[in-house]
């Protein structure tokens, strides 16, 4: 099963067809045989047989992952190989198409090799994982014990940026990018490794065997104690201040859709508040809403007590200064034909007092603080890393001293270390800046490590709301319970003293 | 005859015979009076045949006549018909279709204009046409004509069954008969096995349309042809190089003629037209513009090979000369003319154009050239324009000349009024006697090369209406 | 399915209005014609008084909106007046002509795919490949020449050099299909590139594409991994190309059938341009346009069964198209 | 999670075997051709109308390429027939891309009514044939040049509005287009900063497509007898002009016939790869 969703299936015929086609190849069943047998199969991925009849486009993404699941079953594999089957689908759908592979797999006896990126979902899913990196196997082992206790730095550090929703833990992304190669001569994380010594980069490091039938590909992995990760709890969420944002029985509407109706929500100076929800709920209409980019309905928005025009085109430029956007993709935020010092002084042109050179301060002073070296000035978007142009989006969001950002996704579609970075370097400059945060996501544990504050909205209205701990803690309502109950996690492990490196 | 295709198909015994013209259009039609395309004009003698045919010189012969003859100096003319001539429905020619064929080509309701009802106007009424018995009818004139018989011989004049008004399976008494016709697209017509005359030898005819020039020829070489009409006089050489292909020639089928008005400046100064007639090189214009087919023209009408040519002295080209006229004129640095307006359907026409153009340039007179469509050419521009250019068909000097020379002529280019050159051409129609004609003739034509403004630079062999319309 | 009702509506309202459009445009254009039909009708001979009668007869003298009322009205009853060249009706003339255009534009169609589509399996198999970039070369170098180029080449090479086929191709319906040929290569010619492109890049797509690897993983031999699976979903984008540039084909239409005398719709405009024969030039024309606004709608239901996800048409870039 | 998938193809990226051939053959062609067009007539050993020497000669050392059937030094015909070529097309694409791409940002941009009304009218337009149209159009008002590059232009507006508009309507819903809304920047502002820019490179492929379909179009008229009047030289009224020199002389038809095809050639392949250069994705020549 090839990665992306719903590619593996022939897009023009019906399911039924492409079952009789395999079977036939396969195991040479004529057509009732065939039905017959596309049904178990079906059946045996929890689809109704009923499926048969569609085609492809006709089913929801999770079913059509578990047809590809049934018809990848189909030839009577003795290995599976999927890759990423569950990226791009939605917590539940995840849910259930890693049950139902689990299932098949028992019953059928076929042995799978599941790639994905998702710790948390592996730790649901995989019996035993091999963690890979440039184009190396570093590390591997059943999963509970590669997960608990890794013992390569790359596993480690990967672990040290996966947020969870279980507990409010501080993420820490890995410096530097991957080589995106197998590196010759030397250990191909040396690069990036904060316990890199010079016996690293003498060689390759061989591939070791340790204890419970583990292998780990480390020249210092007998002197490294990995094996208790980092305390990252997070210090609790700051006391109430003052109200930076307020949102007023707002309704938004497409055309006769409405997109979110009635919606109240306040974001404290200085603090991050988190809206979560499904996809569709109503999330980006509310952000966009709010930045400028839509005009509700109805309702009031009011910035440090100040009413908002409802007509963002009547908003003062000073209003415009001060609530700033980002978007979830900077690959299509970012005008692919302008240079990052264009965009950046355009906005310091528009929002920043004082001469030139005032301006080209403020300019340096940002990308110092989102970690991006003066020479990206001279870039065009397409020339930056993922990661890269995130930080850009958010110097041209920050650059102008804000009172608030309205944050639309900003990390999903980021590679978990990425993610990590980008959330230190947003926290690092409310902190420094005392900007408010909107921040938008459906990732709970990106949420959970956050914010201080969050809103839970479903079909346009807020469901529930309170202070992060609160809501995670002890959610009141049905469907947030839903939600976090939904999310794969890695079981919390009890942490106790901090890093110890036996060889200093 | 020049004008009227030609019936003597050649060929092996049996066997189809497959013609290419060029000209077909939605409103083919074989009615006798609407006769305006080749692809028509080819067709039609096939099925149709006349009281009389001209030949070669223009003289009419017997045909459908056995013999006709006037007593009284022109103005009675009496036709005997040939005995055991059979239409191809199998009665025999009479009279009366004589009367009744005649009668209709004059009446303009039937014909619209057809140029016979032109020739005869005023000169031949219907009342004055009568079957005298079963074997003669007798034409009364309002006045002497002694050209009678020629008009007798016009495409207009064929004789088809009296009482026929549909043509659309036209009956006639020619050496084939009809069989389809798809206008625009494809004539075919049958052996006539009761033809009075000779025996025909070809089973069938098949005339069909094909506009392009080019294909045309490919069909011809790639022997999807027997007969092609109407070719490029640029690719003549071309196929006459190719083993078992023939130039049928007809000297002097057409003429080419630039129109000037004389009337409107700068043809109103004699020297002017002079020094363009002067700066023409005529024989490089029947190699270059004809394909060397064709011989030089007098400025009249008349080709030298005709029996009615004048022995005008050659006129041969002087460009030093041209240019003394031009200064004369008031034109010491030389000038430029109107744009000469071309009828661009015939290629004949644009190669003399642009030819013609590059010699008078030498002389430092200079124009353009303004290609126009017989779609327009005929309405707008044709005895319109300040200077004008196409082609006619060779006619009989009494025909050609009082349409295009007479002061009254209703094709009159110069439009200059000039009673001498009237007389002359007046005074051919005054004598049965054929040199005193060639005299009269000759006098016009001096007179006409002397005097009018018309240029005729060439005449060359072509097959008939290449100009959409029968004008020509 | 009502998506596609709705489209399909659509799709017919645009394809009206622009027959109507179409027929605005040509009978404006006509209009402007310095030319007077009764002349041209009853010849130079004629009377002005004649002409004056014709004029009445056939209404030349009411105003303009109402001569094109009275036009676009008989057209919807399917009369399209009479020539006024021949005076029959044009509709007599009009429909066989329209067939045999079709008889031409379809063998040409079938010329161009039979060869177009083989040669891009072939060719997307490596791309970047010698075959690849050779015939990528040449179907831009094909496409670049214009109709009359080929048509007369073709005549050079197989008429007049081998002598193996006709030159004319007016015996179409007495059956001498050989006339057919050329014409039809000469049209076909342009069009093989076009598909070419298409398809090798709809093969080359689709065969990199996830459904093809995992058949492929499923035991499918190649060939009937490009024939079942990647040409259909390869094809639709060839239909959309076809239809997109129907309307240039049409242009090569009027040249190639001049060349070849064809009896089709091409000869017959230009027979009516030359006769300036306006009744006919504007039948053509809005049948013309009729049959393009067919094809599109044609090509929009092929799509639609070829490919049941989109159930319209897929975006093919607009500079999608054949001069 | 996936890694963002560089959906912008870069500047930098490897060009294909294909392409870096077609450039080459496409260069040459266009350089050849424009070469004749624009130099030839101040190489041309004759004048090209004058009558030059025998009708119908085949290439020797003082014609190189033979006469035509009326005498005229072929060499010097072909060396001053190509200028018609180059401007009629280049003129008409010019103005046609003039009023395309005006009508097409100015819809794109403005979205709602406006822009339906507009594309609508585009579909509409667009289905009409455009040889079929210009026909008609020349035969109503003759056919100068201007009449040739106003036809011209006229048909494929709608064609240029269409891709344009598309474009444009691309980049206005872009999100950094909204962030300049959110900024407060004026229509002008983003008009230059974000549509331009970006709409630049398909506006290039757009205008080689068109122009390489102009030369054919314009050709073809030539050819049917709608262009260039006699005796003025054009490439493609020489194909016609010569086409029964074919036996005799294929070089009279066969050079300008192969010049059009080489203009037409060069510059569809040559905007591909200007198109490459500036990554946008090409689908069509
Ligand atoms: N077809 C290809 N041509 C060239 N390089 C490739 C190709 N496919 C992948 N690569 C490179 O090989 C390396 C490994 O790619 P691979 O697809 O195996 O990564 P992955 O671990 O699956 O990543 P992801 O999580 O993004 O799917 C990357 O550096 C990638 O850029
Ligand atoms: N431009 C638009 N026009 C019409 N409807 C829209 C538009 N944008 C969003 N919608 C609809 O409004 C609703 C809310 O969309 P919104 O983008 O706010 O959801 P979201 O919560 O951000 O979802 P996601 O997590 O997928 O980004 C959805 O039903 C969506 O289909
Ligand atoms: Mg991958
Ligand atoms: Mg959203």
């Amino acid at each position: 099963m090839p990665q992306e969703i719903g590619g593996a299936l022939h897009p023009t015929y019906r399911v039924r067809t492409q079952f009789r086609e395999t079977l036939r190849l396969n195991a040479g069943l004529d057509k009732r045989a065939a039905d017959r047998r596309a049904a178990e199969l079906l059946a045996s991925v929890n689809v109704a047989a009923a499926a048969l009849r569609r085609y492809p486009h006709e089913l929801s993404g999770g079913q059509l992952q578990r047809v590809a699941l049934a018809l990848a079953l189909a030839p009577d594999p003795e290995v599976l190989v999927l890759d990423e089957p569950t990226t791009g689908l939605d917590v539940n759908s995840q849910q259930q198409v890693a049950t139902v592979l689990r299932r098949a797999v028992r019953e059928r006896g076929v042995a799978a090799l599941f790639i994905s990126h998702d710790l948390a979902l592996l730790s649901e899913v995989a019996d035993d994982v091999a963690v890979m990196y440039a184009g190396e196997i570093v590390e591997t082992g059943p999963v509970a014990a590669v997960l608990h206790e890794p013992r390569h730095p790359y596993t480690r550090a990967l672990l040290n940026a996966v947020p969870s929703p279980l507990e409010a833990v501080t993420t820490e992304g890995i410096p530097g990018v991957p080589p995106g190669r197998v590196v010759d001569g030397e250990c191909g994380f040396a690069a990036r490794c904060p316990h890199a010594a010079a016996s690293c980069r003498a060689a390759v490091p061989a591939l070791a065997s340790i204890e419970d039938g583990r292998t780990v590909r480390c020249v210092r992995h007998r002197e490294l104690s990995l094996t208790v990760v980092a305390d990252r709890r997070r210090a609790a969420s700051e006391p109430d201040t003052r109200t930076a944002l307020e949102v007023v029985d707002v309704t938004c509407a497409y055309g006769t859709t409405t997109a979110a109706a009635g919606v109240s929500l306040r974001v404290h100076e200085g603090s991050v508040t988190a809206l979560v929800g499904e996809s569709g709920s109503g999330k980006s209409t509310l952000g966009r809403a709010v930045a400028g980019l839509l005009r509700p309905v109805s309702g009031e928005i009011r910035l440090d007590g100040e009413p908002l025009p409802l007509d963002p085109r009547r908003r003062t430029v000073e209003q415009r200064h001060h609530i700033q956007l980002i978007f979830q993709n900077p690959s299509t935020s970012l005008n692919p034909r302008r240079t990052v010092g264009d965009l950046l002084r355009h906005v310091t042109s528009r929002f920043v007092e004082g001469d030139r050179a005032a301006r080209d301060e403020a300019i340096a002073q940002t990308l110092a603080a989102v970690q991006l070296a003066p020479a990206v000035l001279d870039r065009y978007p397409g020339q930056l890393s993922g990661g890269q142009r995130q930080r850009v989006a958010i110097a041209a969001a920050f650059v102008a001293r804000p009172r608030l950002v309205v944050c639309d996704e900003i990390t999903s579609g980021q590679d978990v270390s990425v993610q990590a970075a980008i959330l230190a370097t947003l926290a690092d400059l409310r902190r420094r800046l005392g900007t408010s945060v909107l921040f938008i996501s459906h990732d709970l544990g990106v949420v959970r490590s956050i914010a201080d504050h969050v809103y839970v909205m479903r079909h346009g209205r807020i469901v529930e709301s309170g202070r992060t701990e609160e809501v995670y803690g002890a959610p009141r309502d049905e469907y947030t319970r839903s939600l976090l109950d939904a999310v794969p996690a890695i079981a919390p492990v009890v942490p106790s003293e901090a890093v110890q490196e036996r060889s200093a | 005859g020049a004008s009227d295709g030609d019936d003597s198909a050649t060929g092996q015994a049996g066997g189809t015979l497959r013609i290419l013209a060029n000209d077909g259009s939605t409103n083919d039609s074989l009615d006798p009076l609407r006769l305006e395309r080749s692809f028509q004009i080819l067709a039609a003698p096939l099925i149709y045949e006349a009281l009389v045919d001209l030949d070669e010189q223009l003289l009419p012969q017997p045909r459908l006549a056995e013999k006709f003859e006037t007593t009284d100096g022109g103005k009675t003319w009496t036709f005997t018909l040939r005995q055991g001539v059979t239409f191809h429905d199998g009665s025999p020619l009479t009279p009366a279709d004589v009367v009744a064929s005649i009668s209709r080509a004059l009446d303009p309701e039937a014909g619209s204009g057809n140029s016979l009802a032109g020739q005869l106007d005023k000169i031949l009424l219907p009342a004055g046409i009568k079957a005298v018995d079963d074997r003669t009818v007798r034409f009364s004139l309002e006045q002497a004509y002694v050209f009678f018989p020629n008009a007798m011989a016009t495409r207009f004049a064929r004789i088809y069954k009296a009482g026929t008004t549909d043509f659309a399976k036209p009956v006639g008494t020619g050496p084939f008969t009809f069989v389809s016709l798809t206008p625009g697209r494809e004539f075919v017509a049958q052996r006539n096995p009761n033809f009075w005359r000779n025996q025909v030898t070809l089973d069938r005819v098949v005339i069909t349309n094909v506009a392009d020039d080019s294909s045309r020829v490919s069909s011809l070489l790639a022997g999807d042809a027997d007969l092609v009409f109407e070719i490029s006089l640029a690719a003549a050489p071309d196929i006459k190089n190719s083993d078992g292909y023939t130039i049928l020639e007809q000297a002097n089928a057409r003429w080419l003629a630039m129109g000037l008005d004389g009337t409107v400046a700068p043809f109103d100064k004699p020297d002017v037209v002079k020094a363009i007639k002067l700066a023409l090189d005529r024989q490089q214009i029947i190699d270059n513009a004809l394909g060397g087919y064709g011989t030089i023209g007098y400025d009249t009408p008349i080709a030298a090979q005709d029996k009615w040519f004048a022995n005008l002295p050659q006129p041969t080209r002087d460009v030093a000369a041209a240019k003394q006229l031009l200064a004369n004129a008031g034109y010491p640095d030389g000038l430029d003319l109107p744009a000469v307006v071309g009828l661009s359907d015939e290629p004949a026409t644009m190669a003399f154009l642009q030819v013609a153009q590059q010699q008078l340039k030498e002389a430092g007179i200079r124009f353009e050239i303004k290609p126009e469509s017989g779609a327009t050419y005929w309405d707008n521009s044709w005895l319109k324009v300040a200077s004008y250019s196409n082609t006619y068909l060779r006619r009989h000097p009494d025909e050609i000349m009082k349409l295009v020379f007479l002061s009254s002529g209703t094709w009159h280019q110069s439009k200059l009024k000039d009673a001498e050159i009237d007389q002359a051409i007046n005074a051919a129609g005054q004598t049965t006697e054929l040199d005193q004609q060639v005299a009269a003739y000759s006098q016009a034509q001096r007179l006409i090369a002397e005097r009018d403004t018309t240029v005729v630079p060439a005449h060359f062999p072509g097959s008939p209406a290449s100009a959409r319309r029968s004008r020509v | 399915m009502r998506a596609i009702l709705v489209k399909a509506l659509a799709g017919l309202v645009t394809g009206l209005l622009t027959v109507v459009l179409a027929s605005m445009v040509v009978f404006a254009a006509v209009e402007v014609l310095p030319r007077d039909p009764a002349r041209t009708a009853l010849g130079n001979e004629s009377t002005e008084q004649q002409r004056a009668a014709f004029r009445e007869e056939y209404g030349l003298d009411d105003p303009a909106p109402v001569r094109y009322a009275r036009w676009a009205g008989g057209m919807l009853r399917g009369d399209f007046g009479d020539s006024i060249i021949s005076q029959r009706p044009i509709a007599d003339e009009l429909w066989p002509r329209l067939g045999r255009t079709a008889l031409l534009a379809l063998t040409a169609l079938l010329i161009s795919v039979a060869v177009g589509i083989p040669l891009a399996a072939r060719a997307a198999r490596r791309p970047g490949g010698a075959f690849d970039t050779v015939a990528n070369l040449l179907s831009t170098g094909v496409s670049a020449v214009p109709e009359f180029v080929v048509g007369i080449g073709l005549v050079y090479i197989f008429a007049s050099w081998l002598g193996l086929l006709p030159v004319l191709s007016n015996g179409v319906d007495n059956g001498q299909w050989a006339g057919l040929i050329l014409p039809a290569l000469a049209l076909g010619l342009a069009a093989v590139s076009y598909v070419f492109r298409f398809a090798r890049i709809g093969v080359a797509e689709t065969a990199g594409s996830p459904f093809v690897r995992s058949a492929r993983l499923r035991g499918f031999s190649e060939r009937r991994l490009t024939w079942r699976h990647v040409l259909p979903v390869a094809s639709s984008a060839v239909v959309n190309v076809v239809a997109l540039n129907a309307i240039y084909l049409l242009g090569g239409v009027i040249v190639v059938e001049n060349l070849f005398a064809y009896p089709g719709l091409g000869t017959m405009l230009i027979g009516g341009v030359r006769d300036n024969d306006l009744p006919t030039i504007e039948a053509v024309a809005v049948v013309t346009a009729a049959l393009l606004v067919a094809v599109n709608v044609a090509a929009d239901a092929l799509v639609a069964v070829l490919n049941p996800r989109t159930r319209q048409r897929v975006p093919v870039a607009s500079e999608a198209v054949i001069p | 999670m996936t890694t963002t998938v560089d959906t912008i193809a870069a500047p930098w990226r490897k060009r294909s075997a294909a392409s870096s051939v077609g450039v080459t053959v496409g260069g040459a062609a266009l350089l050849l051709a424009l070469g004749v067009a624009l130099l030839g007539p101040l190489l041309a050993p004759f004048d090209p109308v004058a009558i030059a020497g025998r009708p119908r000669l085949g290439p020797s050392a003082e014609h190189l390429l033979g006469t035509d059937q009326l005498g005229r030094d072929l060499l010097s015909r072909v060396l001053h027939g190509g200028w018609s070529v180059v401007a009629v097309p280049t003129l008409a694409t010019l103005v046609a891309f003039g009023i395309g791409a005006a009508i097409g940002v100015w819809t794109g941009l403005a979205g709602g009514h406006r822009d339906l009304v507009t594309s609508r009218l585009v579909d509409v337009l667009i289905s009409l044939p455009p040889l079929l149209m210009a026909i008609v159009f020349i035969s109503a008002f003759g056919s100068s040049a201007v009449v040739l590059v106003g036809v011209t232009a006229l048909f494929f507006v709608p064609r240029v509005v269409r891709v344009v508009r598309g474009a444009t309507a691309a980049v206005v819903a872009s999100d950094y287009v909204a962030a300049s809304r959110a900024r407060g920047d004026s229509t002008t502002q983003i008009l230059r900063r974000d549509v331009v820019p970006n709409i630049s490179g398909q506006l290039v492929v757009e205008f080689g497509a068109r122009l390489s379909n102009v030369v054919m179009f314009v050709a073809t008229l030539n050819y049917l007898g709608l262009g260039v009047h006699p005796p003025q030289p054009s490439w493609g009224l020489m194909v016609a002009e010569n086409t029964l020199l074919l036996r005799t002389n294929p070089l009279a038809v066969l050079v300008p016939a192969a010049l059009i095809a080489a203009l037409a050639v060069g510059v569809s392949l040559v905007s591909d790869r200007v198109a490459e250069r500036l990554a946008v994705d090409v689908v069509a020549p």
